[in-house]
């Protein structure tokens, strides 16, 4: 056998505890700089003024307003639509369908998934039925919507729950799927099974997933809705965002087209920064589920 | 104090081996569990055999790998055997249910949504069990048994492996079910923890005799808290002893019937290796 | 009772628009004998809606191009959903614009124009470039200057073509009130129309609805027929109230001015007389887009249609 | 103390160990109709042949050819279309301008998610952009496209990129983020870092969710595309399965219409079924990640 | 064979306590280690300092919670101090690097799309330090010294808990690092294994020389495996004691000097336990 040194020896000590019950946080100074930089709504505040000037000088630089209108022609136009023009009524008409198309496939995503995590044929009824209809456009599903509501808002909440549906079920089913065997097991330990099963585990267990199909299809709500309001008409007098839009569009009012999805985007911002980020802190970063 | 009763425990248990076996409770025939994957079959034990009576600490012991686990989520319902059958008190079992509660080997079994005391409600609120003051009176008990009473509104991802161990240890406990199955339960905890928590369920079990099926991969703590150990033979597992080890205590490690137990136990598990040795 | 009924949007539909407003339906049918009728009017961005909702019995009126009207006809022909014309709305004509200077007629459109039209192939506008190349280029050749055509909506279109054409596009079958305003820019010339096309004032938009509807509510048809006539005659007698009612009920941005100079073009004309719409439909049959040909333009419309002076 | 009972003693026992060393499948039978219950195919086969007769019946039921007419006839004028009409090669252009939205989307989806979590700036400029743009309806880039590209295929792309990108961002972003810190600590443990980390840590640990994402992608690059072909892109020379719909619409041919969607829905089936299954099968299936 | 030399190895080490100390490896002055999180701050260690030298196998021994799994995180380079510095080689710890292989205490370090020899051979690879034909026999080397060599084609989700641990530690092993940090590597395994490991662990040590940081709750696995302890206190885990072990091997169990030893550091451990006991 070859030699081997061991670690040489050295003094052995023994000490008295500090007393450390009060420790407080410990922190060290940050300048100003890093602490602003810090902050998620300073930096998004800088990232959309940065934006706003992009936006800005490049529309100068194209020029054509009939095309692509400045920043603050825009700007000035939604302020004008926003306090004395119809740009309030007719985000409201819009958020009122989005908000009862957004529930309701909430709603039928939450069913179909269950169903597809209690039993096998339940598996395989989503995943044909997502497979087949998700890529479907809106108005394949023209001719069933006029059979079933007629034109009107009924219909638009039909094609609004179709954007929402799959997407969002889709998700949930392979957040559900990823859940760790480990946790599975413990709720069905209770006697947990069925739906209190999938409301007490699985949901919160897949929340991260969840979320990101909840943001999903929120914006896909959004695209089909401004679409959809042409296809499947408003009652003559009411009308929202996406009419809006397309009367602008129609008259070549084009920063008012603009106007328009700027409101779309705004409200994105807000939904998304106050709403989703509110949720994400409440419960999968509280939690430790995501970072 | 909790250790000295332990220790009473220990010595009029001595006085009482004579006493006649309780009634079955968990009977086991010719199990054989299997993983299938596509690619891979993994047969976990093979036809294993064993009774578990009322009022038992039975304790599995078997190398690493060897299905102690697989057979403790059988027992839970969470797998069906391919062969044999598994009967608690006569019914064939059929599915998890909270008489039969679980301590698992992962640390990721608490509901990471849950505070810690929320985690320990929760299955008492689930199961009907135990309702309103009653369960938070006992859930806030089991914390302090555990010792976690400061760490009852952190959430799980605040605490380390071994806290998160014993928040599901008091979890089970706390819902005083017909037969708890813990899989390696204080592994991963300290020393002294370990030991207070070894106390703490031989206490608890002075007081309600309930069941219990212990997977551990230490002898001497299977002989600590085990009333009847089962023995394990290396992959796939295979029963290849069981021993009775009622009336030994933390005061008895020294006593030289321990020794000669765990000396046992000992041969049974390394007699393979023993084998290489004298070979080499 | 009630009355369902589509428009579009634009100034096409500006004699439905004084009905919904002065409630005119609702008037003529009070008269008739039926108080309770009312009208619900939806509006839509498109015909692709529309014809669904038609035949799916969801709509009992609707307006829309006279070529719609014509492959409508062709298709329920013969069920009970057969829908024909109550009349036409407005005649009013549609201009080939370009930018590029060498282009006189069509004959002189190359392999580098690119002329949007709404919609290619199926489009009013790019039907009627078809019966300009037959008429250009002979019979067989009616869809030679399909390959330059592009699908651009009309405010892309018109923003494009003023802005240069942004190697997009070099001409514009355009309509009102687009032409207009492209007209006014300098280098924008128009090529054809679809008067010269058509060989006259033509029938734009039409009414249509269902030969349930006509025969299962003969009153109501009635009064319909009668509330449209009244709205053009208001329209004709007081042109710049009209202009005004479009404004309001519209929201739109042009000045009442210039809405009442459209309406007051001489080319454009409200009128329940249809124009035309025998050619069309004899050259949609010719190129095999219908399968029926009607014999006379009467077989297109109902029986209050026949009565008046149409081609 | 209470007094207490110690469970009775009983008689210990050892035994010699069987050879288990060549212990195969031990299998349970199963009768022929739990055999074919199990398998996948058949079911989903069965699902099919039940949706395709509801649809015949409700059809006839309804008898309203030309709003919407039976399966039957659908399916007569899909092979007829197919076989010497224009199906094939309308699918085909569809096809390719598909991929190539769809691959370029990923592409740029990768980016955008691999800035995200190599820096805080990039995590919000992913999360702000996505809020901002996902809403967006496709009309709202036609200003843009037109500018940029023109009318054609790189416009079309540019619609196509914009319904994949933000839904596979947010996807594979939201997977990043819950990927567990154990996991990401061996990953960094290694020396990985930037690229190198996200592609051999992050990635295969987020499959799941970025497999939902580009299911999810996948089905919108489908919708968008179809309902923009109209919008942009067809110059009459060409055009895909998007115009052969709109065409067949607006000629009121609506088993033709049918046809159409009964192709797109042929091909969801397809890649879902062949496409993505085969994937899953291979990846997170086979490393235990989803049930 | 593997465990004589081990025998061997202690009696040596027996011979050579007076060695000079090999140079400061790493050294840790008035470490603060904290979680923030936005509802609570928890102070992990509170002040600790301690050196390790070149070669030392320097364990780490603590209550459940005192923040000894957070010590080792911050060596690896995964935390920052709020307090104090951390220098390896006289450098201060900026990140996480190859130079410092971790064993994590929890199961899922694993790369589940990796089978286990991909798992093994994948940070070998990524880091350059073996390639090719090389790095493949070591990994198989390094499994079969694990017992693992039947399982390297298959996914971890198939492995047992210990078998999990197992491939951890094959996987930091065969990469030879400067200095190797593990969190409780051995407490999944059973006895036998766990006795295995150990050997593996010394005989490894004698051949390379290697710094090895080692948590354990076990007192006699530290006084085994460890050639310097330190002994935490409860938390927020504050230096109690650091104190020699060179020299013991598993032979020497019931040598005088290991229980001494043994008692020294139960008493550490145990102090205010044993005050509570007085009391009570
Ligand atoms: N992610 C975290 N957020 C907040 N607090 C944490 C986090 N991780 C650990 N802690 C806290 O830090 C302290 C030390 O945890 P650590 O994991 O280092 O303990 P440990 O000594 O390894 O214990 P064990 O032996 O049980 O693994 C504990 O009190 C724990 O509650
Ligand atoms: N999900 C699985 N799929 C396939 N094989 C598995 C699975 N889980 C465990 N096994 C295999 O089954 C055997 C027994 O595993 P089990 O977890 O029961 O062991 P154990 O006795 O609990 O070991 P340990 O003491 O290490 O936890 C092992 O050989 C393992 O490889
Ligand atoms: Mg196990
Ligand atoms: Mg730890």
């Amino acid at each position: 056998m070859a030699t081997h040194a061991a670690p040489g020896l050295r003094p052995e000590y023994e000490r008295q505890l500090t007393d450390a019950s009060d420790v407080g946080e410990v922190q060290r100074p940050l300048s100003l700089s890093e602490r602003l930089w810090g902050s998620t709504p300073f930096r998004r505040f800088v990232m959309l003024i940065v934006l706003a000037v992009v936006w800005e000088c490049y529309a100068r630089f194209l020029s054509n307003p009939l095309l692509f209108p400045t920043f603050s022609e825009t700007l000035a136009t939604f302020w004008r639509d926003l306090v004395d023009g119809p740009l309030i009524s007719r985000t409201f008409t819009s958020l009122q369908v989005l908000v009862l198309g957004y529930g309701a496939g909430l709603a039928l995503a939450a069913v179909f998934t269950t169903l597809a995590v209690s039993s096998r044929i339940g598996t395989d009824l989503l995943s044909t039925l997502t497979a087949m209809f998700n890529p479907l456009p809106a108005i394949a599903l023209l001719p069933l919507a006029l059979i079933w509501f007629g034109l009107g808002i009924p219909s638009l909440v039909f094609v609004i729950i179709h954007s929402v549906l799959w997407a969002v079920s889709l998700n949930t089913h392979s957040g559900f799927r990823s859940v760790p065997e480990t946790l599975r097991m413990s709720g069905r330990n209770y006697g947990l099974s069925g739906i209190r099963y999938v409301m007490l585990i699985l949901i919160p267990a897949a929340f991260p997933a969840i979320l990101a199909g909840l943001k999903i299809g929120w914006a896909f709500a959004w695209r089909t809705l401004i679409a959809a309001e042409l296809v499947f008409g408003v009652s003559s007098r009411s009308g929202g965002l996406g009419w809006y839009i397309f009367e602008a569009r129609a008259e070549l009012l084009t920063a008012q087209v603009f106007a328009g999805l700027l409101t779309v985007i705004l409200i994105g911002l807000f939904v998304e920064s106050v709403i989703f980020r509110a949720i994400e802190a409440r419960t999968v970063q509280r939690w430790g589920m995501q970072r | 104090m909790l250790m000295t009763e332990a220790r009473t425990h220990q010595a009029e248990a001595f006085q009482r081996v004579d006493a006649t076996p309780l009634p079955v409770l968990l009977q086991v025939q010719g199990v054989t569990l299997q993983y299938k994957t596509p690619q891979h079959l993994v047969t976990a034990t093979y036809r294993v055999d064993f009774d578990v009576h009322e009022a038992d600490r039975f304790v599995i012991l078997g190398p690493s790998g060897c299905g102690k686990s697989t057979l403790l989520k059988a027992v839970g319902g969470f797998m069906n055997p391919v062969e044999g059958s598994m009967r608690i008190r006569g019914r064939e079992i059929s599915g998890p249910g909270p008489d039969r509660m679980m301590v698992f080997q992962e640390f990721e079994q608490l509901m990471p949504w849950k505070t810690v005391l929320q985690n320990v409600l929760f299955p008492m609120k689930v199961s009907g069990r135990f309702k309103g003051a009653d369960a938070r009176e006992r859930a806030l008990s089991a914390l302090a048994k555990v010792n976690l009473s400061k760490f009852a509104d952190v959430y799980p991802h605040m605490l380390s492996g071994g806290m998160k161990m014993r928040v599901a240890i008091a979890r089970a406990m706390a819902m005083e079910p017909d037969i708890l199955l813990m899989d390696e339960p204080f592994a991963a905890l300290d020393a002294l923890t370990r030991r207070k928590m070894q106390e703490e369920l031989l206490g608890l079990w002075d007081q309600l005799h309930f069941t219990v099926m212990f997977v551990t991969h230490s002898i001497e703590e299977a002989i600590l808290v085990g009333s009847r150990i089962l023995v394990l033979s290396p992959h796939p597992g295979r029963v290849r002893a069981e021993l009775n080890s009622t009336g030994f205590g933390h005061g008895s490690v020294d006593h030289p019937d321990f020794g000669r137990l765990s000396k046992r136990i000992h041969d049974f598990l390394f007699e393979d290796e023993l084998a290489v040795e004298v070979r080499s | 009772s009630e009355i369902r009924a589509a428009r579009q949007y634009g100034l096409s539909s500006l004699p439905l628009m004084i009905m919904e407003d002065q409630k005119l339906v609702e008037q003529e049918a009070a008269a008739a004998g039926i108080p309770d009728l009312t009208v619900s009017w939806v509006q839509l961005g498109g015909p692709g809606a529309m014809n669904e909702a038609l035949i799916s019995g969801d709509l009992d009126i609707g307006a829309a191009g006279a070529p719609s009207l014509i492959t409508l006809w062709d298709r329920t022909k013969g069920s009970a959903m057969e829908i024909r014309g109550i009349g036409s709305l407005v005649e009013m004509p549609m201009e080939l614009l370009t930018i590029n200077p060498s282009v006189k007629s069509i004959r002189d459109f190359t392999e580098d124009d690119k002329i949007a039209v709404t919609t290619i192939k199926v489009s009013n506008q790019a039907m009627l470039l078809q019966m300009a190349a037959a008429a250009e280029f002979g019979e067989d050749e009616y869809d030679r200057l399909d390959p330059l055509t592009v699908s651009l909506p009309h405010p892309e279109a018109m923003a494009t073509l003023l802005s240069g054409g942004g190697g997009v596009i070099t001409a514009h079958f355009s309509a009102l009130p687009y032409q207009y305003m492209q007209k006014k820019q300098p280098g924008v010339h128009p090529v054809i129309s679809s008067y010269d096309i058509l060989g006259g004032p033509a029938t734009n938009t039409a009414v249509f609805t269902t030969s349930r509807f006509h025969d299962e509510s003969p009153k109501a048809y009635a009064a319909f027929v009668a509330a449209l006539e009244k709205a053009i005659d208001i329209i004709n007698a007081d042109k710049r109230a009209a202009a005004e009612t479009y404004k309001r009920m519209s929201g739109s941005s042009e000045s009442v001015e210039d809405i009442e100079a459209i309406i007051s073009d001489p080319q454009v004309t409200m009128s329940l007389t249809p124009r035309q719409t025998m050619k069309m439909a004899t050259f949609m049959h010719k190129i095999g887009r219908i399968n029926n040909e009607p014999a006379a333009w009467t077989d297109l419309f109902f029986p209050n249609a026949a009565e008046l002076p149409g081609s």
